[in-house]
């Protein structure tokens, strides 16, 4: 199955990426913009067509490798590859 | 003959504008002028230079945010117009950014910062910027970057290629384009371009690093030396 | 005050890391029970990290004044004269338990915090350097430690466009759980525009810039000072995110400012924030100080006055203004896009005062928070030195050759290339002496004045005798910046060591304490800042001893500098020092012929400086075309480095008799320097250092591309430098 | 309203990062991870009710900032904020 991962910052940490970007779309004209988060977003298929076994090994990637949960938090979909 | 009048344009996160105005001065005898990126206009210039540095931290992509500021629309218009401009490491970054160049610059292959001296083959002598160089010679610049793998379509690349606008290749000593002389992943190990009418450079290493006997180095005054002799009005 | 405060239980105060005696001291000195937020502004200012209430009747020992310093320990940094109206900014702190936590986050804001304790004296940065302690290469975490904080290290500082040019790394077992991070930064000032932090006057504008307030790094401080255990994890939560571009927009903005003439005093936010940057100032000028929490930008709602006085948010400054010179620094910090936030005045109260909704959350005799903290003369117990090892004791190598080549190729040895590429060590095009030699060059701008940095300290010689190590330290980071050619000036130290409620821990800081006052003195090389960092400890196992030494020194003119590498073949290679061929400690005793042991290697601070003194005149003269002092490994390393670093090989003579051969090589005696003349030169070389009474000895000359002892197959420059530069790579996952 | 927008590589454009992110898994004992791309993901809130204006404003955005379309494509789904 392929799963469709985003990792984001917690609430609360600091996210310069987000803020340089709000300042930027301001500068662009887009002054409507606001609250701007930058996060990751990954793709990873697992060789699994069963849900619940692929969504154990998904879980297990973002714990161990694809998010640093010190800081960030992460959340996926599975789909059919 | 009046000397040539340079600026140099300082983003917020521009770090090498100090090391750019050096080398400049060092070839022109007169310091350039330092344009910071809200100034309301930009003076008359013979020369403008996009130094290297993080501009906006290279905060969402390298390049992207500076390109985007009031002052490049005004370089777009001058560049357009023929005025040579000269985008050094975060400047490549910020003229292909802008599509002065084409192309972008990709995280290195090695996904590490980079900082080391590389080897250049120079691929073109007849512009401003390269004329004090032999063709076919190899010389010495520092790179530091992360994101400097040069990237294009084949189609664009294709056309590079044969429109001749590759300035300097990552090359070993014997001038050899091999991959291993390849620091970033860029492709054809190309370090920097030209546009169609080769008055615009943007290259990821550093010239300005290297303009200096008592930096183990001057291979990189001949372009600031180059530049100011081809540009006195 | 306000009512909303929870009673203060023991539990909160112990939560908030006071003994019952320190709190039972807080309530004598406040003449009352404190308020949750007063609790908390106590605890970070009583906390060992603010207060260095373990170390500092022992700091107090340590030499400091020189006809060069211009400031010693006390204010942001040190500062040292340059001549010619400039001044050198310097300083070396730690950010060991946040890298251990989140390796990333943790170096990078070390950096961060490091320039920012320079930059605040009106300095911009030039060089940066990183000592580094990490656990055994098999360590499970250690790979993963390597890369985030070289990382973090090189994205903030190559962002801040200063280069990084050196540093030292280790990798011992011992550091497995508390591994060491400490930056140092050197600025470059006009002596006579030098910013301090007394807030001067009484009515005075305090104003907030830089980045927003958020929940950051609450408890960072007092963290810092407690020891590890498996419930750290817990403390997450409080670990800082670095912004390396709002703090280059915050340097150039602070320098901009500090052109006009509108600063009164000025200090960045570091460990305990708003608190201690507002406490310090006030209290250095003698006055008190008035807060409004409403008026502090913040980034998160609902921030209490306890949060917004701990947040430990990076890239933050408070600045006490001249009268009226408000609307100059507004303009400024606007432009550069950074916050900037009137949030109270200097008063006559003596008191620190904060409001927040209205109400007064916090009113303390700054005396109390300043001075009234517990000093502690805490026990310790000496450590006997170790028996010592006769060079006979030690197993002879099949070869000595082989022996170099697995040393050089060792862990302790391997190139460091694979860190200093990570760091722009270019950047600002006065990089004169690049990372790979003893000691880092930056030109000093404009002029012909070079400034050498060196970081030292052999954690191996200091925990088998703190003292002889610590003085060693110091004496390594002298012979590295003489072996560039520069005039030693002053140093500044990162005191790492475990749980100093351990009198053999303590004991380990006292002596090590008197071995870096010993060393400065004879040399003449004071401390002029510096940093404790103690607790580096993980259920009751402590780090060793790591007295890390940061210094600088002035070469007049780069035109004579010396380097490390071999330049011209047929010139001859000659050994200056006293040799002795002791093995204790070695690296050759830890790598071949393990484990170390015995004492590490004595060092004798008049021979010291006289060998010293000695290059450095020859190096004046342009009489050498190369230099490198012996340290790690012993000569023949060190010969071996020079072959390296130049691409040239050399062909020794056979060792002299007297000693075994492989304590000859391999011993560590110290103050030694290795010097490559021209043939002519070196009788009067020999004659003159004999004159001079220093032991030297022809080693032998440079030449072709191998390096050869009699009676062994040579070692060919390539096979060396294979062995050399694979192993960091390797271990960090590339081929 | 809220944008929350993915970035991603154009197909066939290298991707070392998600070529890492694959090896690690790999190291790590994932083996039956694969086709690993990296991204960004990025949050956006727009001061603005419609939900056509507001897409509208977030088509621009990553047209004109967010995305750099030579190698990236976009998407992203809206909701009331
Ligand atoms: N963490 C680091 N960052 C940058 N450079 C480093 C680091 N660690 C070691 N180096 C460089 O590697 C070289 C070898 O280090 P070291 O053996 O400690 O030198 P020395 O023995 O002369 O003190 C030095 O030039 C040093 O600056
Ligand atoms: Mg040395």
């Amino acid at each position: 199955m392929k799963a469709r991962i985003t990792i984001t910052l917690k609430p609360g940490v600091l996210d310069p990426q987000g803020k340089a970007i709000e300042g930027a779309l301001h500068a662009l004209g887009f002054g409507a913009a606001g609250n701007v988060r930058q996060g990751k977003y990954i793709e990873v298929e697992v060789a699994e067509s069963d849900p619940d076994r692929a969504r154990a090994e998904v879980e297990r990637m973002c714990k161990e490798l694809l998010a640093n949960t010190i800081i960030e938090n992460y959340a996926y979909e599975l789909e059919a590859a | 003959m009046a000397l040539m009048k340079a600026s140099v344009i300082v983003f917020p996160g521009s770090n090498c504008d100090r090391d750019a105005a050096v080398a400049l001065e060092a070839a022109l005898g007169r310091p350039p002028a330092m344009v910071w990126h809200g100034d309301a206009e930009l003076p008359a210039s013979d020369l403008i230079v996009l130094p290297g540095g993080f501009s906006y931290g290279d905060y969402l992509r390298s390049g992207a945010m500076a390109a985007h500021s009031p002052v490049m629309r005004e370089v777009v218009r001058r560049a357009k117009a023929g005025t040579p401009v000269l985008g050094i490491c975060n400047g490549f970054q910020v003229l292909t950014e802008a599509r002065l160049l084409p192309g972008v610059l990709m995280r290195n292959a090695t996904l590490k910062f980079i900082c080391k001296d590389v080897r250049l083959r120079v691929e073109r002598t007849d512009t401003s910027f390269a004329r004090h160089y032999k063709e076919g010679a190899v010389v010495r610049f520092p790179i530091a970057h992360k994101d400097g793998a040069y990237f294009a379509d084949e189609e664009t690349l294709k056309r590079l290629e044969g429109e001749g606008r590759i300035a300097f290749r990552y090359c070993d000593a014997e001038g050899r384009p091999t991959p291993e002389a390849n620091p970033n992943g860029s492709r054809n190990n190309i370090a920097g371009i030209y546009n169609e009418t080769g008055t615009v450079l943007g290259l990821m290493p550093h010239p300005e690093r290297l303009a200096d006997p008592n930096l183990s180095g001057t291979d990189g005054a001949k372009m600031f030396e180059g530049l100011v002799e081809s540009l006195a009005a | 005050m306000n009512q909303t405060t929870p009673q203060i239980t023991p539990e909160l105060v112990a939560e908030h890391g006071l003994s019952p005696d320190e709190y039972r001291l807080l309530v004598g000195v406040l003449g009352r029970e404190p308020s949750l937020t007063e609790l908390g502004v106590f605890s970070v200012m009583w906390s060992e990290h603010c207060s260095y209430k373990s170390s500092r009747v022992w700091l107090k020992t340590l030499p400091t004044t020189g006809p060069q310093v211009i400031q010693g320990p006390g204010e942001n940094a040190g500062v040292v004269d340059l001549g010619d109206g400039l001044a050198a900014v310097f300083k070396m702190e730690s950010h060991n338990h946040p890298s251990y936590i989140e390796p990333y986050q943790g170096a990078a804001t070390g950096v961060g915090g490091i320039m920012r304790d320079v930059f605040t004296m009106g300095a911009r940065p030039i060089a940066n350097m990183n000592a580094l302690r990490f656990g055994a290469p098999d360590h499970a975490k250690t790979r993963h430690l390597v890369a985030g904080v070289v990382s973090g290290i090189g994205d903030y500082g190559n962002c801040m466009g200063v280069p990084t040019i050196g540093g030292e790394t280790n990798f011992d077992a011992r550091y497995n759980d508390n591994i060491l991070v400490n930056a140092m930064c050197v600025g470059l000032i006009d002596a006579n525009r030098i910013f301090k932090s007394a807030a001067k006057g009484v009515g005075l504008p305090v104003v907030y810039v830089g980045s927003k307030t958020g929940r950051d790094g609450i408890h960072g401080a007092t963290m810092a000072s407690a020891e590890f255990d498996e419930a750290s994890a817990e403390k997450r939560p409080t670990v800082q995110v670095g912004d390396p571009f709002t703090e280059k927009l915050l340097l150039e903005a602070c320098l901009e400012l500090m052109r006009e003439d509108a600063i009164v005093a000025i200090q960045d936010m570091g460990a305990a924030g708003l608190t201690s940057s507002s406490v310090e100032m006030a209290d250095k000028g003698g006055v008190g100080i008035e807060l409004n929490l409403d008026q502090v930008p913040t980034r998160e709602e609902g921030m209490t006055p306890y949060e917004m006085l701990l947040s430990e948010s990076q890239e933050r400054m408070l600045i006490v203004l001249k009268p009226g010179a408000e609307e100059v620094a507004e303009r400024v910090f606007r432009k550069w896009e950074l916050d900037f936030a009137l949030i109270g005045r200097t008063t006559d109260s003596g008191r620190l005062v904060v409001r927040h909704g209205g109400e007064v959350h916090a009113d303390i005799p700054l005396a109390a928070l300043a001075h009234a903290a517990p000093v502690y003369q805490r026990p310790w117990t000496p450590k006997p030195s170790p028996a010592p090892v006769a060079p006979g004791d030690v197993p002879v190598p099949n070869s000595l050759l082989g022996a170099l080549e697995e040393m050089m190729g060792s862990p302790h040895l391997a190139s460091r290339r694979w860190i200093w590429e990570q760091y722009d060590h270019m950047v600002m095009a006065d990089t004169v002496q690049r990372p790979g030699g003893d000691a880092g060059v930056v030109r000093v701008h404009g002029t012909k004045k070079g400034l050498a940095i060196s970081c030292d300290v052999t954690p191996r010689y200091c925990a088998a005798d703190a003292r002889e190590g610590a003085k060693q330290a110091v004496a390594e980071c002298w012979r590295n910046l003489t072996a560039v050619g520069a005039d030693p000036l002053a140093i500044t130290d990162c005191l790492n060591f475990g749980n100093p409620e351990r009198p053999e821990i303590m004991g380990e800081f006292v002596e090590a304490v008197k071995g870096m006052a010993e060393s400065c003195r004879a040399l003449a090389f004071p401390v002029v800042s510096g940093n404790v960092s103690l607790y580096n400890e993980t259920n009751g196992v402590g780090i060793p001893p790591t007295p890390a030494v940061g210094g600088i020194g002035l070469i007049p003119d780069i035109a004579h500098m010396a380097t490390a590498s071999l330049k011209q073949d047929g010139h001859a290679l000659v050994l200056l020092g006293a040799e002795h061929g002791h093995l204790g400690q070695s690296l050759y005793q830890e790598i071949v012929a393990g484990p170390a042991k015995g004492p590490p290697p004595p060092v004798d601070l008049a021979a010291e400086r006289r060998a010293g003194d000695f290059v450095r005149r020859l190096i004046r003269k342009g009489r050498l075309s190369a230099v490198h002092d012996v340290s790690d490994g012993g000569l023949l390393v060190a010969v071996a480095e020079m072959a390296l670093a130049g691409g040239l090989g050399a062909e020794l003579d056979a060792a002299p008799a007297g000693l075994p051969a492989h304590a000859i090589w391999f011993g560590e005696d110290q103050g030694r320097y290795v010097i490559a003349a021209g043939p002519g030169e070196v009788s009067s070389i020999l004659q003159e250092a004999a004159k001079a009474q220093i032991p030297a000895r022809r080693l032998g000359k440079v030449t072709g591309e191998a390096l050869k002892l009699p009676g062994e197959a040579p070692l060919s420059l390539a096979a060396l430098r294979l062995s050399h530069e694979r192993w960091l790579p390797q271990f960090m996952g590339e081929r």
